[in-house]
């Protein structure tokens, strides 16, 4: 176990106009759980192969411990990564997948039995020891992947999309497996994935990327609350959180030109917004109270279309081009067609610049709600009562 | 990978590269050597090795001799038999991909079985048989024999090339009104264009090369493979010449060759391996 | 894959999973028949229009290459007369031909001869392309270079590169008379001596059928899956170890279906061997084919030869269906299966 | 406009089910739901439908006519496959072109032109028309399978999972404009997925399906709220409902004292819960409680407890997965905002309102508070 540090890294496909990862700065401590988000194509998983040692470093620094790794094999930098694809070896038993890097570096027979079957038992693949790997449920794979890894006591261990393959009962279920084996064993762990839910539930922090840039590094609450610029707004949360251009036409309001949409906003929120005329405006679903009855800054709409989810409604309110979608304690009062108004909380307002789609922020706007389960305050949702 | 820098990989990879050379030497100095005796003059073909006095000379004389007729013989046939292959094949192929049916695999497997009998074994009672029904010597005669070259190739290359087409795609023009040799038509022929290009060549290829058949069923309808070596045996031989022609039989393979790499794979192994 | 096939991809899975059920065990009954039950009628009619459609595409390629399989039953039934191309009275002997096929001397020599051409040819063939296949999959100059232009002598008809063998070393011509007269084999005399008549073909045989093996293997190579030898790496193994535990068992496959297409034709080649030898010096390289073919034309015993080569058919099969059994089971264990 | 019914549809390929006995009926201009998991024989449904694939038994009617034996084309049927099944040497004009132009449906050049230019600018693809298909995002091609489909003006739509290769942030929004537009068109749909907020959202009514087998045919509400089997249950929701054996140890008429998860707890009963319990041939039952039911820690009256397993934030939510006194896991959804220590104790509890009775032999539905669905 060791941390691990990122310096300036940067990688270059000869073929590509723009490196695949840009500059990229982290650092990992000792122990931690960090997850790398983003797109397909955003460089995670570039730099998730470079630190393994299967892609070559074009500048800048991978440090494991305090040793530079960048020129070293791959077997030697005391990594272990379970792949996206579980690339288990088909020829050989789950035993024997487990055993070859043990057995590589020439450990002694009964020591290999011995760590195989500790780790067999930890992940619960005691019973696949004997099986080939085509025999194998998607999810047992997974785990004979995530034990391949593991078995030789990496000082990083690296997971690559180790849930997207699996259906959803699996996945959550894995998820959860993973959480808890990480606080017993504290590798440090480096999780490539392109699931914001798997990335927030799993990781002490998150390092959202987006063409090969690093956009936002912090803790999953920091992010999804925070984010530091349109994309990360964008892509964190499900549903994802209505982003649209508003103008300013005069201090005070947001407006969605040609439309009934006009936002009174604070002074406070005016501040932010400064002298601009235009700004993207962001607010996540659970962030807008929907009633029939006028309140003062309440938006008035027409609903357009209405999802009944179960433990939730969701509430769709047409702007012209735009559609904002509310999410609300189940509820059989709306359909299409009705008239009601939108009510914006405005802690959970997020104001982007329109053109660089960087976060309006004077540092200390708005203050994180942090509680703990002694007790709770700002619930932005009623709990749900039958 | 990255890691190869070690002093005992720079020699793995020297090796590597001499040994690729001394095969490449083998596989290709014949051609060069037939190359350059082709335009060697006769009077210095026994004195001379590679320095010598460059001439068209041997081109000349075989294209304007008989063995143009020859060529022409193999091309005609060649070609027919081909597109014979082609508009029987294609339906063939279709049909073993998509349609469930009783006997299926047995007829896939029947035609294929036509490309590994023993090519004499057909011969000899077909030799009779042309004989009788004026077949022996006759453009018809071959194209019809080809058949046992290019259709099993042409029916299991396409087979493959069919399945990689998705189903849905099928049903999706069938859904939007066209009755399925519509859909065959309109859809799926300009799908598999490729591979049919690619099949057709390369069973051109294969009926080019074809000796057997020529050599046992045919005697002036003849094609420029059997004759090529005719030449060689025959009492005055003029070398030069010889592998003029051979040159000249050989040339359009290598370029149809060159022009269907893609697809070599998946013709010579039947579909078994997809290159 | 042929003869059993691969999984079907996996966006249109649910609708090809049936299919390829089906197909990997082709004796099942069409599942396009109604079970009885309450089908209407019109849906009957409607299956069965559809049951017949196959055929009807089918039927123009059956016909043609049936039309071929006629003569072939006429051989067999030739084979039991003494027909012959140069008398015109035919008669019924019964086994007479096989019986005295399997009494003579000839046809014993042809066999071994056959079985030692196909043996020696596949297994230089084999080892020669396999090697040649590992050192071409990588990615420098030569190795791009020699994919590209190693296929030449395998598209060019075999009888036109036995030719150019036959030029090369020609005693007067020949470019390697030299060479082997300072390497002290000046008087070697290639196919025109029955000790190196042999020894000539196989030369001629892996020139031409050596890229072959070299292109399915490599195609082979390429086709394997790259994250377990990623995954090798990051564990460590060596050279030697990824080959013998990696590589070769999911490589299986591809080998054993190569040496089946490499045996089946090695064991009829008759083109080669014609253009070469004629099956001498004296009989040296006699093979099946070309002691049928002698029997049948220059000497008229048609009949005679036709139970040598349905010997030679059956051999071919016999080898075929034991390599297939062999290969099924190779794609199982490569796939990890059994 | 046509309704549709099937009776009976049996289909296996060789020894597996595909879909077995599927009777179904769906309304004019309903528009219904199939939902299950991978392999569940829904798409078989739709083939079957589509007359792509042939039924070993049954029979399906359209509006007035059956249509067993009428080929695909005929049967008036649009289709959206989950693999979009565009033509790829087409360009997007040409392939939402392709329908009109086949001797079905054909029309005038003129017609064809204005209708693709119709629905390819309601689905915001005019602008994409002269594209080869290739050079599409995966947004846009199924926007132009849509297309393909909607230019028909078919009896019925058949949708299979056409948003499942979209990100999830695409799917969201699609999901909505598909929802917006299907008022607009009012054309009979069956639409297959295996996303159950899809299958809640967009259905009128669902039909849960799995192994080849009609589990439950409902409005979402019914599905969700009152799932016919232990099963259905199961297949909505994620987090997946809890599900646990409870042993009756003693009732009153309007409360009721259970041992489960290894604990003694009563809750309140209503007399129709009452008399559903009085019907169990034993003192078990099986209980189903959804995560977002779960209430953790507040105001010390919870009557279970337990020890943190794991923690996962996602945002506005955060599961907790719990490990009871008896060791079995049960998860809860909590907000947010509060976090939790693993292997810290804590103490929880379930609503009676938001428990659902199973029996527990045969797995079906038994009861539930009728204070559900949401009536706030």
């Amino acid at each position: 176990m060791a941390e691990l540090i990122l310096k300036t890294l940067t990688k270059v496909y000869t073929q590509a106009q723009s490196p695949a990862v840009d500059q990229l700065n982290l650092g990992v401590r000792d122990g931690e759980f960090i997850a790398l988000l983003g797109p397909s194509g955003c460089g995670k998983s570039t730099t998730l192969r470079m630190v393994a040692g299967l892609e070559s470093v074009t500048s800048g620094e991978i440090r494991i411990g305090s040793k530079l790794v960048n020129d070293l094999h791959p077997k030697d930098r005391g990594v272990g990564l379970a792949f996206e694809n579980y690339a288990l070896y088909p020829p050989l038993k789950v035993r024997d997948n487990l055993a070859f890097n043990l057995r590589a570096h020439g450990l002694a027979t009964k020591e290999i039995n011995r760590r195989v079957d500790e780790i067999a038992r930890t992940l619960q693949i005691q019973e696949l020891l004997d099986l080939k790997p085509a025999a194998l449920s998607s999810g047992q794979k997974q785990r004979v992947n995530m034990a391949r890894a593991m078995v030789r006591r990496p000082a990083v261990l690296l997971l690559d999309e180790p849930l997207s393959h699996l259906d959803a009962r699996l996945r959550v279920e894995l998820r959860t497996e993973i959480k808890r084996l990480h606080a017993e064993q504290r590798f440090t762990t480096v999780i490539v994935t392109h699931d914001q839910l798997e990335a927030m539930a799993l990781a002490d922090r998150i390092a959202v990327m987006n063409e090969g840039k690093l956009q936002q590094f912090d803790t999953p609450l920091e992010v999804f609350n925070h984010p530091a610029n349109e994309f990360v707004a964008g892509f964190l949360g499900e549903p994802p959180m209505n982003i649209f251009r508003t103008v300013v036409p005069d201090s005070g309001r947001l407006v969605i030109p040609d439309t009934d949409f006009v936002l009174l906003i604070t002074p406070a929120v005016q501040k932010l917004v400064g002298s601009r005329k235009e700004l993207k405006l962001g607010i996540r679903p659970w962030g807008i109270r929907v009633s029939q009855t006028q309140t003062d800054g309440a938006v008035p709409g027409v609903v357009a279309v209405v999802e009944d989810l179960g433990d939730e409604t969701r509430v769709g309110v047409r702007y012209g081009e735009v559609l904002i979608m509310s999410s609300i304690p189940v509820t059989r009062r709306y359909r299409p067609g009705l008239s009601v108004f939108l009510h914006f909380n405005e802690e959970d307002l997020n104001l982007f610049d329109p053109t660089t789609g960087e976060r309006l922020s004077d540092g200390s706007y708005p203050p994180t709600p942090v509680t703990n389960e002694a007790g709770h305050k700002n619930e932005v949702q009623a709990p749900v009562t039958r | 990978m990255t890691h190869s820098r070690s002093p005992l990989a720079k020699i793995g990879k020297g090796l590597q590269i001499l040994l690729l050379l001394a095969y490449a030497v083998f596989a290709l100095f014949p051609l060069l050597w037939m190359f350059i005796m082709s335009i060697k003059p006769d009077s210095q073909m026994l004195t001379t090795t590679f320095i010598f006095t460059p001439t068209l000379e041997n081109y000349a004389t075989v294209l304007h001799s008989d063995y143009m007729q020859f060529f022409f013989n193999n091309l005609i046939v060649s070609v027919a038999a081909v597109l014979v292959s082609l508009v029987v094949g294609v339906p063939a192929a279709y049909a073993l991909a998509r349609f469930q049916f009783k006997g299926k695999e047995d007829i896939a497997f029947t035609i294929l079985s036509f490309r590994f009998a023993p090519e004499i074994l057909v011969i000899l009672p077909l030799y009779l048989i042309y004989q009788r029904l004026g077949l022996y010597d006759t453009y018809f005669g071959l194209i019809w024999v080809y058949q046992l070259i290019t259709l099993p190739l042409l029916i299991w290359i396409l087979r493959g090339f069919f399945e990689d087409i998705s189903p849905d795609i099928e049903a999706a023009a069938q859904l939007d009104g066209y009755a399925w040799w519509q859909v065959f038509l309109r859809v799926l022929l300009p799908l598999v264009k490729p591979g049919l290009v690619a099949a057709g060549l390369l069973c051109f290829i294969f009926a080019w090369n074809s000796f057997t058949f020529p050599l046992l069923l045919s005697n002036n309808v003849q094609t420029s493979t059997v004759i090529a070596l005719r030449y060689l045996a025959s009492d005055t031989v003029h070398y030069g010449q010889v592998a003029a022609a051979a040159a000249i039989s050989a040339l359009p393979e290598v370029i149809l060759a060159l022009l269907i790499q893609k697809h070599l794979v998946r013709g010579l192994s039947f579909g078994a391996v997809k290159g | 894959m042929f003869w059993g096939r691969e999984p079907a991809l996996s966006i249109t899975e649910v609708w090809n999973a049936p299919m390829s059920t089906t197909l990997s065990s082709p004796r099942t009954p069409p599942s396009e028949l109604p079970r009885g039950g309450s089908a209407s009628k019109d849906s009957i009619a409607h299956a069965r229009r559809r049951r017949f459609r196959p055929y009807l595409v089918l039927a123009p390629a059956l016909i043609l290459t049936i039309g071929i399989f006629i003569p072939f039953i006429a051989a067999i039934c030739l084979s039991f007369t003494d027909y012959s191309l140069n008398s015109s009275d035919v008669s019924f002997i019964g086994f007479d031909n096989y019986l005295s096929m399997l009494q003579s001397s000839d046809f014993w020599h042809s066999l071994w001869i056959t079985i030692e051409y196909a043996f020696l040819c596949t297994a230089v063939e084999m080892l020669l392309g396999v090697g040649v296949a590992l050192l071409l999959n990588d990615e420098n100059i030569v190795a791009r270079f020699l994919r590209i232009v190693l296929i030449f002598p395998l598209m060019i008809a075999p009888v036109i590169g036995t030719l150019i063998w036959k030029l090369i070393t020609n005693p007067s011509v020949g470019i390697l008379v030299g060479p082997m007269r300072m390497i002290g084999l000046g008087d070697f005399k290639w196919a025109a001596s029955p000790d190196s008549a042999m020894f000539s073909l196989v030369v001629v045989d892996a020139w031409v059928y050596t890229p072959f093996v070299i292109i399915l293997v490599l195609a082979g190579l390429r086709s394997l899956p790259k994250s377990p030898y990623e995954a090798a790496l990051i564990d460590g193994g060596s050279p030697w170890f990824v080959f013998k535990n990696l590589t070769l068992p999911m490589l299986a496959p591809v080998l054993l279906i190569t040496l089946v297409f490499r045996l089946m034709l090695s064991l009829q080649e008759f083109s080669i061997i014609f253009a070469l030898t004629e099956g001498g010096p004296g009989d040296a390289t006699m093979s099946l084919s070309l002691q049928a073919y002698n029997r049948a034309f220059p000497f008229y015993g048609l009949a005679e030869a036709i139970p040598m080569m349905l010997f030679l058919w059956a051999l071919v099969y016999f080898v075929s269906f034991i390599l297939i059994g062999f290969w099924r089971r190779a794609q199982q264990r490569a796939a990890g299966v059994a | 406009m046509a309704s549709i019914q099937l009776s009976g549809l049996t289909k296996f390929y060789g020894k597996r089910r595909g879909v077995e006995d599927v009777s179904l009926e769906v309304g004019d201009q309903e528009f219904l739901t199939v939902f299950g998991p991978a392999g569940a024989g829904k798409t078989t449904t739709l083939n079957l439908i589509a007359g792509i694939v042939t039924p070993d038994r049954g029979s399906i009617r359209i509006g007035d006519k059956t249509v067993d034996a009428l080929e695909p084309a005929d049967r008036n049927v649009a289709m959206v496959f989950e693999s979009y099944a565009l033509y790829p040497q087409f360009t997007v004009y040409q392939n939402m072109a392709f329908p009109l132009r086949s001797p079905k449906h054909r029309l005038p050049a003129g017609e064809v032109e204005q209708r693709v230019r119709h629905f390819a600018t309601m689905l915001r693809i005019d602008h994409l028309l002269d594209r080869q298909i290739q050079a599409l995002s995966n947004g846009q091609r199924q926007r132009t399978a849509l297309g393909r489909a909607l230019v028909r003006r078919p009896d019925v739509f058949l949708m299979d999972e056409p948003l499942s290769h979209l990100d999830a942030k695409l799917r969201h929004s699609m999901r909505a404009e598909l929802k917006e537009m299907r008022g607009q068109l009012g054309t009979t749909t069956i639409y297959v997925t295996h996303d159950y907020l899809e299958a809640m959202s967009l259905g009128d009514r669902v039909a849960v399906i799995n192994q080849g087998r009609i589990l439950q045919v409902g409005t979402p509400e019914e599905v969700y709220f009152r799932p016919a089997t232990v099963e259905v249950a199961q297949l909505f929701g994620d987090p997946e409902i809890n599900l646990i054996e409870a042993k009756i140890r003693s009732r009153q008429s309007t409360s009721v004292r259970v041992q489960a998860l290894g604990e003694d707890w009563s809750f309140p009963i209503t007399p129709e819960i009452g008399s559903a319990l009085d019907k169990l041939p034993g003192d078990n039952v099986q209980l189903g409680f959804r995560p977002a039911d779960v209430t953790v820690g507040v105001n010390g009256n919870a009557s279970l407890h337990g020890v943190v397993y794991s923690f996962e934030p996602l945002g506005t939510k955060s599961v907790l997965t719990i490990d009871s006194v008896a060791g079995q896991r049960v998860r809860a959804l909590v907000d947010g905002h509060r976090t939790f220590q693993v292997d810290r104790r804590i103490e929880f509890s379930v609503p009676s309102a938001s428990l659902i009775f199973f029996n527990p032999e045969s797995t079906r539905y038994l009861v539930r508070s009728t204070r559900t669905e949401g009536d706030h």
